[in-house]
C-alpha cells in the first residue's frame, strides 16, 4: 500500500515534534486537516460525494437498486461497499496492487454499519421477503495522503446521506404478488437517516502518543494503529487493531475515551455539512441526464 | 525454429527495400496474401489459411443455456483465442497477443452485431442458445487478425444447430433431432473481414509477415463488411489522411473478393451436406424483442416455477439419437 | 420539495403501504431466547455470566509437525499446526525480517477474511520476526467445531502450537470474548448466546450491545489482538477490556499449568537419555 | 548485541524513545542507558523452568540473551519454553542467559548471516552458482531454502582467479557460511580452508575423494575434477554427510542386486 | 412514435437531440495539477457529463516486475486505464484487468509513446494512470486528452500534443463529440491527431460506418481536434501565468 | 521375463552386431553387443556406451535416436538422422545474431535453437587485442565456430581458426539471414562439389552465402531483389524434394532474367 521511506533521524523528528505537541505541519496532536466535500460528482448515481481531507482524496457514489431481502432478515434491505484503489493513487495501486487494502477497509465498514444500528435497515424495505433496496456504495480512492479510513467512513456517511432513494409512492397487486410502485416525479425521493451513523478515527501511535489524522509520514512512523468507530452520540461502534503492534490495557482505554472526544466532534461537523448539502441539492437544477427509472430494473 | 533477434541486415533490406517496393515475400507492396479456406466435417469448423505461413482453425458450437440479465431476449456470443505454442517459439498462454486477436473479433462480430442474436433466443429470460467460437492459432507469420477473422466468418456460415422451441401448452423445451427437423443455420447481418498493413514512413505493405511486422514501425488494421461499411479500424502510428483514405479504398476492394470466395466456397460445402438446410425468412424475429410488462410477469411467474425440462419428441428414441442431439447441442 | 396535494395523496398511499409492512415482525419470525434465565440467574448452559465455559489444552498432538496444540473451550474445538522455516514464495521477495502466514480453516464453513487479518497481526505482534530472516513461517489453524468465541480459541491454540515448536515469541499469547447485552456482560459466549443478540435492530438496544475479543500477553500486559462490533459506551469498554483481562488470566493459568507439566515430561526425557 | 535488543524493541509496543521527566523531550534509549548500567550481577539459577516472556534478568553489560532468549528494554525475557542455562565468558565477565528445552527435539533454527549451513548445487553460471540450504549447523531444516555463491566469495585470497565452473558442480554437497541477505536469497561464501565441497559424484556415478585442495578424483574412473574442496574439520555436519552417503550408497547397490 | 417524428424534425433544422448545432462541442472544463503534491504530473478532462482524470509518475527507476524484458538504453511507458464502477449508467462490479481495459490501456501506451521523446530518461519508467469517473460518450478521447495535459503537467518532454475527439455520420450530417444517447443510433469514430503535424494516430471506430463517409467524417474529426487542442493550450497558458505570478 | 523372450516378442532388439546393421534402420534402445575383435570403436552421433556399474567395463552400445546406421571407414558408427532441429558438435560452423551484448567480455548469441545458449567472447577476432577489437551491436550476425560446449553452461563460439586467421569466419554486413531445416543445410553443406546447390545458383546469380550448421543460411547478392530473391528460391527447395530442383532452378533462371 502507498507508504514513503522515512530514515531513521526523520522519524526521530516526527516523533520528537509529536511528544511536545507540535506535528510537523504545526497541528496539536488531536487537529484534523482542512477539507472539503462536493456532491453530486458522479451524475448518473443516487448519490455521490466527493470528498477531500489535505492530500487525501475519495469519491464515494452509492447507486440504489431493487432486489430481494436475504432470507435471514426478509425486512431489512442491503448495503453492500466495494472499495477500489485507482494507480492515479499511488502507482502500488496498479493492477491488483491494491485489493489488500481495499479488502480490508471493506472489511471494517461493513462491520460498522451491519453489525451496529447505525442505520435503519428496516427503512430500505419496501416489501417484506420480496422487495428491498439494494444499496450499492461504491468507494474509488483518488488520492492517498494518509487517515484514508476515516475519510472514507466520512465520505459513506456523507454519501449516505444524501443518497436520493426513490419513493415507492405504494403497492399494486399483481397476480396475488404486491409490487411496488414509483411515483414517475423524479424529484420525490427520501434520505436515508445518519443521525446515528457512526464516523471511523483512526489513531496510529507515533511514539508514545495517539495523534489524531496522521500524514502518510506519521503512519510510516507507527507499527499499528486503533480504528475506532464513533456514533453521534459518543458510543464506540466498532474498534479494529491494525498493524502488528501491541498496546498496553490503559493506552487503549485512554485512546478509546480520546477517540469518543474527537468522534463526536467530527460527526457534529459532517452531519450539518450534510444537511447543507441537502439543501444546496434542492435548490440546485435538475439534474441532466435523467437517472434511469427504477421501477424497470426488476431482473 | 525461427532466431526470435531479427538480424540489423534483414531490418535494413527490409526497410530499404520497402521504399523502393521490394518485399521479403517478393510480393508487390499492395499485393495481398493468397487465402485458403477449407471446411472441417464437422457443422461450423473452418480452417483459414493465409499462404505464407499464416494458419488459424476456428470451430462454432452453441449449447442451450440461461440469457444474461442485461439482454434477456438474446442469445449469448462467446469468442475465445488460444495460440498453441506450437506456433510461436515459447509458451505465449497469457500474452497480449490472444486477447488483441480476441478483441479485434469481437469488435468486429459482437459489438457490430454481425450475428443476429435475437434469433437464438428460445425463451425469454430463460433459455437462449449460447453461441461460442474457439478460434485455435496453429502456425502465424502476420496477419493473424485478417486469418482469425477469416476462419470464424467461415466457422459461422457453415454452423447449423437443431431447432428447439417452447411447447406452447405444456411449458416445456422441446428439441426436435436433427431427423425431424431441418437443422437451423445462423442469420448474420453483415460479413465483416479485415485487411492489415504495415506501415513504414508514407508506404503502406498490404498484409506483411511476421518479419515485416515485426521491424516495420506501425500498422493498420481496417475492417470491412460486404456492404462496404467499415466495422473495424486500427492504428498503431501516425498516418497521413490520404495514405489512410487510400488503405481503405485497397482493402475494400480486396475484401469484397475475398467475401465473394469465402460465399462460393459456402455454398458448395451447403450442396455437399446432404440434410437439406431449412432457411429463415430474413429479418428479425419477433420474440423478445419488446420489454413489456406482461413479459415481466410471465417471467416473475416461471422464475418461482422449476426450469422447463428437455424432452424428445420422436416417439422411440435410440441411444445413437441422443448422442447425435448432444453432439449438435454440446458440439 | 413536492406541494401539498400530492403529499397527501402520498399519505393515504403510504399508511396502507405501512399497513402492509406490518404484516411481518422479525420476532414472530424468529423467536430468540432470553440470554439469561430470569428465574435462576444461569445461562442456557447453566453457568452464571461471569463464568467460563472448561478448557482443555493439549499440545505435540502432530508428530511431525513443528509445533501443534489442540484446544477445546466448550464445544468450541481448534487445532494448531506451525512449519516452517519456510523459502519465500516469488513475489513476496522483498522483507528482511521473517513473514508468517496465517491459515485458518472453518469446518462446515468460512472464516471471514477479517477475522483471519486480525489473528495474522496479532500472530506477527507475538513472534520475534527477526530471529528467522527471509523465511516463511506458517500457521494452519483448524476450527473442527464452532461454538462461539473461536478467535479467542484460535489464538490459545496459536500461541500453545509456537511454544511447542520452540519458535522465539516475546510472550505467551491467550484470547477470551466477551458479549454485552446493554445490560451486562457475558464472558466466554456460546454460539447460540451470540446468534441471539441481534445488533442490527435500534429500537431494542438503544442501550447498546456488542461482541468484543481481545488477545492479551500476560506477563507482558499487553494487548495483541482487539476488536469490538456493536454499540457501546467508552466507559463500558473500559469496564469490559478489565474482565476481559482477569479472564484472559485464568486462561494463562490453564496454559501455565500445562506447559509446566510439558517440562517434567522434559525433565524424564533427558533423564532417560542420561541413562 | 546492540542492535538485536533494538529491533526486537521496535516490534513492540515501547517505541525506541524515552520521555525524560524534566521537559518531557524524547530521547533515544540507546543514549540513556549507553552509561549508566546498573553495575552489579544477580546469581542466577540455572534449570529453573521458564514460559516464553518470563522475566529472567536484568540486561545489562554482564548477561546476554543467548538462545532461547530475548532483551527488551533493560532486561531478559524468556523466548522459548524449556530451562534456564547459563554459559560464563570470564575473559569479558560475560553471562549468556540462554533457555534450552530439555528433551531431544531440536531448537527452532533458520538461516541467519553467520551460520555454517551445508547446502547442494543446483545450477552454475559464470558469476554464481544456485544453492538449495538444507541444514543449518547441525539441524535440519524442514524445507530448503534457496541461496547463491558469488563467483567473489569462492577464495578468500585470490577472488577474480576463482572461477565457478573449476569450484563446483551441479550436485555437490557444498558448506559455506552466510555472508548476507541479497533481495532474491541468502549469499553464502566458501571463502575458509573449512568450507567448500564436501562431496561430489563423478560422471560414472561415485563419490569422489578430495586429492589435494582444488581437485577430486573418481574412485573408479579415475577421471578427475576441479573442486574447491573443503578440509573437513571434524563436525557434525560432516559425519552426517558421510553415514548419508553410506546408506545411499547401500540403497543404491540394493535394486542393482535384485 | 410522435417522439420520434419530433426528433427528426429536429434533424432538419440540423438540431441534435441535446441541443447542439453538428459542430458544437459539449462544454469542456479540464484542470492540471489535481493531484498535485503525490503524483509528478496530473490533470482532468470533463468534457460534458464525461469525466476523466489522469496522473502521471515518474520518470522512475524501472520497477522489478517490467525489470526482465527490456533493454537498459530503452524508456518503459507504462499505461493503465481503469473505469470505475460508478461510471456507466448499469452498475458493473470490479473492471480490472477485463480485455477492453487492457486494449484502452495498450492503445494508449501506443499513443504516449508516440508522443514522448523517448531518448531523455534511457532506462527509466514513466506510469500514466487514466481514471474514467464518469462515461457519456468519447471517454477514450477524453482519456487521450487528459493524458497529454497530465504529461505536459509532469514536464515530461513530448513531440507534440495528441488531442482526441469523436465524429460521425448521421442523417447525411457530419457531428462530432458525440454523447452516450446519440452512440446508440450512429457510428461513433475516435479521431486522434498530433496537433502540429495534422498527422491521425488514433482510430477507433464503434459501430458501422459507411467507407463513402469515411473522408468528411475525418475532416469534421479533425476540426474538432483542432478546438479541443484550443483549449487544452489555454489551459496549459493559464497554469504557466500562474506560475509566473507565483514566481515573480 | 527376461531378456531372452522380450527380445523374442520383439519389444526390444539386444545384442546385435554393429557390422551387420550397417546401413539399416535403428531405433532408439537398441543394444549392439561390443564387437570382439576390434581393440577400438568410434560411437558417433545417436550412439553411446553404457558402463556397467559394479565391474566398470564396457557394458552395451546403446542407440539413443532414430536413423540409418552408418560407418566411416575407420571403425567409425554413427546414425544419420534428418532432424529440423539443431544439436551442435565441435567445430561446427555456426550462424548467430547477436542477442544482447553484456557488460562482461561476451555476447551472447541467439543460435536459432531453443534449449542452447550460446556466447562469443569478445576478444575471439582475428587480431583482437583487449584495446582494439570489433564492437558490435546487437542484431549483428556472425559466422562462428563451436570451441566447445561444457556440460551445463552456454556453448563456446569463437570467430578465429586455430591458426589465428579469420577465415570467411567473423561479423557478416548486408545481405539477409534467413533459417531451413537442419537436414537440409546438411545437404547444402555435404554435397559433392558437382551438384552442389549453391554452385548452381551461384552460376545463375553471383552471391555471397554463408551456411550454418544451426540451420541459419546468409546470402548477400549484388542488389536487394536478387538477394531476396535467392533466399526464396532456398527456402522453397528445403521443402521441395531434390529431384524437383532442377525445375526449380529453371524457373528461378527465368525469374531472374526477367528482373535484371
Amino acid at each position: 500500500m502507498a507508504e514513503v521511506l522515512l530514515s531513521e533521524e526523520e522519524k526521530y523528528y516526527l516523533v520528537l515534534g509529536v511528544a511536545q505537541d507540535i506535528r510537523v505541519d504545526g497541528r496539536s496532536r488531536l487537529d484534523y486537516r482542512s477539507g472539503d466535500v462536493e456532491v453530486n460528482t458522479v451524475t448518473n448515481s443516487h448519490g455521490s460525494v466527493r470528498i477531500r481531507l489535505a492530500e487525501t482524496d475519495v469519491i464515494v457514489a452509492a447507486k440504489v437498486d431493487l432486489g430481494v431481502p436475504k432470507t435471514e432478515t426478509p425486512n431489512q434491505g442491503i448495503i453492500k461497499f466495494l472499495v477500489d484503489c485507482s494507480p492515479t493513487a499511488s502507482p502500488d495501486f496498479e493492477g491488483r496492487g491494491g485489493d489488500q487494502l481495499a479488502e480490508t477497509i471493506c472489511r471494517i465498514l461493513s462491520s460498522t454499519y451491519a453489525k451496529s444500528s447505525s442505520i435503519n435497515l428496516k427503512s430500505l424495505c419496501i416489501v417484506p421477503k420480496e422487495f428491498c433496496y439494494i444499496v450499492d456504495v461504491d468507494i474509488l480512492v483518488l488520492q492517498c495522503g494518509g487517515n484514508l479510513l476515516d475519510v472514507i467512513a466520512m465520505g459513506v456517511k456523507a454519501c449516505l446521506g444524501t443518497c436520493e432513494i426513490p419513493r415507492a409512492s405504494g403497492t399494486r397487486y399483481d397476480l396475488g404478488k404486491p409490487v411496488p410502485v414509483f411515483s414517475k416525479d423524479e424529484f420525490q425521493f427520501d434520505y436515508l437517516d445518519v443521525s446515528k451513523a457512526p464516523v471511523i478515527v483512526t489513531l496510529p501511535r507515533v511514539g508514545r502518543y495517539f495523534v489524531v489524522d496522521a500524514t502518510l509520514e506519521e503512519e510510516s512512523c507507527s507499527k499499528g494503529k486503533l480504528a475506532i468507530g464513533v456514533a453521534p452520540d459518543g458510543s464506540i461502534t466498532s474498534v479494529d487493531k491494525l498493524g502488528k503492534a501491541c498496546y498496553q490495557v490503559r493506552s487503549i482505554a485512554a485512546s478509546v475515551q480520546m477517540a469518543a472526544k474527537v468522534g463526536v466532534d467530527v460527526n457534529k461537523v459532517l452531519s450539518d455539512r450534510i444537511n447543507k448539502l441537502k439543501l444546496s441539492k434542492l435548490h440546485s437544477a435538475k439534474p441532466w441526464p435523467p437517472k434511469p427509472e427504477e421501477g424497470m430494473d426488476v431482473e | 525454429m525461427k532466431p526470435k533477434t531479427i538480424a540489423n541486415c534483414t531490418r535494413s533490406l527490409v526497410k530499404g527495400g520497402a521504399k523502393n517496393g521490394i518485399r521479403l515475400g517478393a510480393r508487390g507492396i499492395h499485393e495481398f496474401r493468397t487465402a485458403k479456406i477449407s471446411f472441417g466435417n464437422s457443422v461450423g469448423s473452418c480452417e483459414a489459411v493465409l499462404l505464407p505461413g499464416t494458419r488459424v482453425f476456428a470451430q462454432a458450437s452453441a449449447a442451450i443455456g440461461e440469457p444474461s440479465d442485461s439482454r434477456p431476449g438474446e442469445g449469448a456470443f462467446t469468442i475465445s483465442v488460444w495460440v498453441s505454442p506450437a506456433a510461436t517459439g515459447e509458451m505465449v498462454g497469457s500474452s497480449e497477443k490472444p486477447s488483441a486477436i480476441a478483441r479485434t473479433l469481437e469488435r468486429m462480430f459482437k459489438e457490430n452485431r454481425a450475428v443476429d442474436l435475437e434469433s437464438l433466443c428460445i425463451k425469454f429470460g430463460e433459455l437462449a442458445w449460447i453461441l461460442r467460437v474457439d478460434v485455435h492459432v496453429i502456425e502465424m507469420n502476420g496477419c493473424l487478425q485478417d486469418t482469425a477473422a477469416l476462419a470464424v466468418l467461415g466457422a459461422l456460415l457453415t454452423f447449423q444447430r437443431p431447432q428447439a422451441e417452447i411447447d406452447v401448452n405444456t411449458d416445456e423445451l422441446v428439441v426436435l433431432p436433427l431427423a425431424e427437423c431441418t437443422p437451423v443455420e445462423l442469420h448474420l447481418f453483415h460479413l465483416p473481414a479485415v485487411m492489415s498493413f504495415a506501415l513504414c514512413d508514407e508506404i503502406l505493405l498490404a498484409e506483411p509477415c511476421q518479419e515485416e511486422e515485426d521491424i516495420l514501425p506501425g500498422k493498420l488494421l481496417v475492417g470491412i463488411n460486404d456492404s462496404k461499411e467499415l466495422c473495424h479500424l486500427h492504428l498503431t502510428h501516425p498516418i497521413e489522411q490520404e495514405l489512410l483514405l487510400e488503405a481503405t479504398k485497397l482493402a475494400q476492394a480486396q475484401c469484397l473478393d475475398r467475401l465473394n470466395m469465402l460465399k462460393g466456397l459456402v455454398e458448395e460445402v451447403k450442396t455437399q451436406r446432404e440434410v437439406p438446410i431449412y432457411k429463415r425468412p430474413q429479418g428479425p424475429r419477433a420474440t423478445g424483442t419488446v420489454l413489456s410488462l406482461s413479459a415481466l410477469e410471465t417471467s416473475s411467474r416461471n422464475r418461482s416455477e422449476k426450469k422447463p425440462s428437455i424432452k424428445y419428441l420422436s416417439p422411440l428414441i435410440t441411444a445413437s439419437d441422443i448422442n447425435m442431439l448432444e453432439e449438435l447441442c454440446i458440439l | 420539495m413536492s406541494n401539498d396535494s400530492d403529499s397527501q395523496m402520498e399519505v393515504g398511499q403510504s399508511d396502507e403501504f405501512e399497513r402492509l409492512k406490518g404484516q411481518t415482525k422479525s420476532e414472530s419470525l424468529f423467536p430468540k431466547p432470553p440470554l439469561v434465565n430470569p428465574k435462576t440467574n444461569k445461562r442456557q448452559d447453566g453457568r452464571s455470566p461471569k463464568d467460563v465455559r472448561p478448557i482443555y489444552v493439549q499440545t505435540g498432538v502432530r508428530d511431525g509437525a513443528k509445533g501443534s496444540a489442540y484446544v477445546e473451550m466448550g464445544t468450541t474445538k481448534v487445532l494448531c499446526i506451525v512449519s516452517g522455516p519456510k523459502d519465500l514464495p516469488k513475489k513476496m521477495d522483498l522483507s528482511s525480517t521473517g513473514i508468517i502466514s496465517v491459515d485458518v480453516q472453518l469446518v462446515g464453513g468460512k472464516m471471514s477474511e477479517k477475522d483471519v487479518i486480525l489473528i495474522k497481526e496479532c500472530m506477527e505482534a507475538v513472534v520475534i520476526l527477526e530471529k528467522f530472516p527471509k523465511c516463511l513461517l506458517e500457521i494452519f489453524l483448524t476450527i473442527m467445531e464452532d461454538g462461539g468465541s473461536s478467535i479467542a480459541a484460535s489464538i490459545c491454540a496459536a500461541g500453545l502450537a509456537l511454544v511447542d515448536s520452540g519458535v522465539p515469541i516475546y510472550d505467551t499469547p491467550v484470547g477470551s470474548t466477551l458479549l454485552y447485552d446493554g445490560k451486562d456482560f457475558y464472558l466466554d459466549p456460546s454460539k447460540s448466546e451470540l446468534d441471539s443478540v441481534d445488533l442490527t435492530d435500534s429500537e431494542k438496544n438503544d442501550s447498546g450491545g456488542g461482541i468484543v475479543t481481545m488477545g492479551y500477553l500476560p506477563t507482558r500486559e499487553q494487548i495483541c489482538l482487539f476488536t469490538m462490533e456493536g454499540k457501546m459506551d467508552a466507559e463500558v469498554l473500559a469496564s469490559a477490556m478489565d474482565s476481559l483481562t482477569n479472564v484472559n488470566l485464568k486462561v494463562f493459568a490453564v496454559i501455565r499449568h500445562h506447559s509446566m507439566e510439558l517440562m517434567k515430561e522434559f525433565k524424564e526425557t533427558k533423564s532417560k537419555v542420561n541413562k | 548485541m546492540q542492535k538485536d535488543s533494538q529491533s526486537t524493541q521496535s516490534t513492540a509496543e515501547e517505541e525506541e524513545y524515552e520521555i525524560d521527566p524534566e521537559e518531557g523531550v524524547p530521547v533515544p534509549k540507546r543514549l540513556l542507558y549507553a552509561d549508566d548500567k546498573l553495575k552489579f550481577k544477580p546469581k542466577i539459577l540455572t534449570g529453573t523452568p521458564c514460559m516464553p516472556g518470563q522475566r529472567i534478568c536484568l540486561a545489562n553489560e554482564y548477561f546476554e540473551a543467548g538462545e532461547g532468549a530475548y532483551e527488551f528494554g533493560e532486561s531478559i525475557y524468556a523466548s522459548a519454553l524449556g530451562f534456564l542455562q547459563t554459559e560464563e565468558f570470564p575473559e569479558q565477565e560475560l553471562t549468556v542467559v540462554s533457555v534450552k528445552r530439555g528433551d531431544g527435539k531440536p531448537p527452532f533454527t533458520a538461516p541467519y548471516v553467520g551460520a555454517v549451513v551445508t547446502c547442494i548445487v543446483l545450477s552454475r553460471t559464470q558469476k554464481l552458482c544456485r544453492c538449495l540450504i538444507t541444514h543449518v549447523g547441525s539441524v535440519k531444516l524442514d524445507d530448503v531454502v534457496k541461496g547463491i555463491i558469488r563467483r567473489e566469495y569462492i577464495h578468500e585470497k585470490h577472488r577474480d582467479l576463482s572461477e565457478v565452473e573449476t569450484s563446483f558442480g551441479v550436485g555437490d554437497t557444498v558448506l559455506a557460511r552466510i555472508v548476507g541477505i541479497s533481495d532474491g536469497d541468502f549469499i553464502m561464501s566458501t571463502g575458509e580452508d573449512s568450507l567448500g565441497v564436501a562431496t561430489a559424484i563423478s560422471s560414472a556415478g561415485y563419490y569422489m575423494v578430495p586429492v589435494g585442495w582444488t581437485r577430486m578424483e573418481c574412485p573408479k574412473t579415475k577421471e578427475t575434477l576441479p573442486r574447491k574442496v573443503a578440509k573437513i574439520v571434524q563436525d557434525k555436519n560432516v559425519e552426517y554427510w558421510h553415514r548419508r552417503n553410506m546408506i545411499k550408497k547401500e540403497s543404491d547397490a540394493k535394486p542393482e542386486k535384485a | 412514435m410522435a417522439y420520434r417524428t419530433h426528433l427528426d424534425d429536429l434533424w432538419e433544422q440540423q438540431i441534435r437531440p441535446d441541443g447542439r448545432t453538428p459542430h458544437e462541442l459539449r462544454n469542456i472544463t479540464c484542470q492540471m495539477g489535481i493531484f498535485h503534491p503525490q503524483a509528478s504530473g496530473s490533470a482532468s478532462f470533463n468534457i460534458g457529463n464525461t469525466k476523466v482524470m489522469a496522473a502521471v509518475y515518474g520518470p522512475h527507476e524501472v520497477r522489478s516486475s517490467q525489470k526482465k524484458h527490456h533493454n537498459p538504453d530503452k524508456m518503459i511507458i507504462n499505461c493503465e486505464y481503469s473505469s470505475a464502477t460508478f461510471s456507466s449508467n448499469e452498475r458493473k462490479s470490479s473492471t480490472k484487468a477485463d480485455r477492453k481495459s487492457m486494449e484502452i490501456s495498450s492503445n494508449l501506451r501506443s499513443v504516449m509513446e508516440h508522443i514522448i521523446i523517448p531518448d531523455i530518461f534511457p532506462g527509466s519508467q514513466i506510469d500514466v494512470y487514466v481514471e474514467l469517473l464518469q462515461d457519456d460518450g468519447g471517454s477514450y478521447s477524453a482519456c487521450i486528452n487528459a493524458a497529454t495535459l497530465a504529461l505536459v503537467d509532469a514536464g515530461i518532454p513530448i513531440r507534440d500534443y495528441a488531442v482526441a475527439i469523436t465524429a460521425t455520420m448521421s442523417h447525411s450530417v457530419c457531428m462530432v463529440d458525440i454523447n452516450a444517447q446519440e452512440r446508440g443510433q450512429c457510428a461513433e469514430l475516435t479521431i486522434g491527431v498530433l496537433a502540429q503535424s495534422n498527422e491521425i494516430i488514433v482510430l477507433e471506430l464503434a459501430n458501422l460506418l459507411q467507407n463513402f463517409y469515411l473522408k468528411d467524417v475525418l475532416d469534421e474529426g479533425i476540426k474538432g481536434c483542432a478546438a479541443i487542442y484550443k483549449i487544452l493550450e489555454e489551459a496549459v497558458r493559464q497554469k504557466f501565468n500562474k506560475m509566473e505570478q507565483s514566481l515573480v | 521375463m527376461d531378456e531372452s523372450d522380450r527380445s523374442n516378442i520383439g519389444m526390444k532388439r539386444a545384442n546385435l552386431d554393429l557390422n551387420d546393421e550397417v546401413g539399416n534402420l535403428v531405433m532408439p534402445g537398441d543394444e549392439f553387443s561390443i564387437p570382439k575383435d576390434s581393440s577400438k570403436v568410434i560411437l558417433g552421433p545417436g550412439l553411446r556406451s553404457v558402463i556397467d556399474k559394479r565391474s566398470n567395463e564396457l557394458k552395451t552400445i546403446i542407440a539413443c535416436k532414430a536413423g540409418l546406421l552408418r560407418k566411416a571407414k575407420p571403425n567409425t558408427f554413427f546414425l544419420e538422422m534428418k532432424t529440423r532441429s539443431y544439436h551442435s558438435f565441435k567445430k561446427d560452423d555456426v550462424l548467430g545474431i547477436i542477442k544482447q551484448k553484456s557488460k562482461g567480455e561476451h555476447y551472447s548469441i541467439d543460435v536459432a535453437c531453443r534449449e542452447l545458449r550460446a556466447q562469443l567472447s569478445k576478444n575471439a577476432f582475428e587480431g583482437a587485442t583487449k584495446r582494439y577489437r570489433p564492437d558490435l551491436q546487437v542484431g549483428d550476425c556472425i559466422y562462428g565456430k563451436v570451441m566447445d560446449f561444457p556440460k551445463d553452461y552456454p556453448l563456446e563460439l569463437t570467430c578465429v581458426q586455430p591458426s589465428g586467421k579469420a577465415c570467411g569466419l567473423g561479423s557478416l554486413n548486408g545481405g539477409h539471414i534467413f533459417h531451413v531445416p537442419v537436414h537440409f543445410v546438411r545437404a547444402l553443406r555435404t554435397a559433392s562439389p558437382k551438384d552442389n546447390l549453391l554452385q548452381k545458383i551461384g552460376r545463375i546469380v553471383p552471391c555471397e552465402t554463408a551456411v550454418g550448421a544451426n540451420g541459419l543460411v546468409w546470402v548477400k547478392a549484388s542488389n536487394a531483389v536478387l538477394t531476396i530473391l535467392v533466399a526464396q528460391l532456398l527456402q522453397t527447395l528445403s521443402k521441395a524434394n531434390p529431384d524437383e530442383y532442377g525445375t526449380y532452378l529453371n524457373k528461378f533462371n527465368s525469374t531472374v532474367r526477367t528482373v535484371v
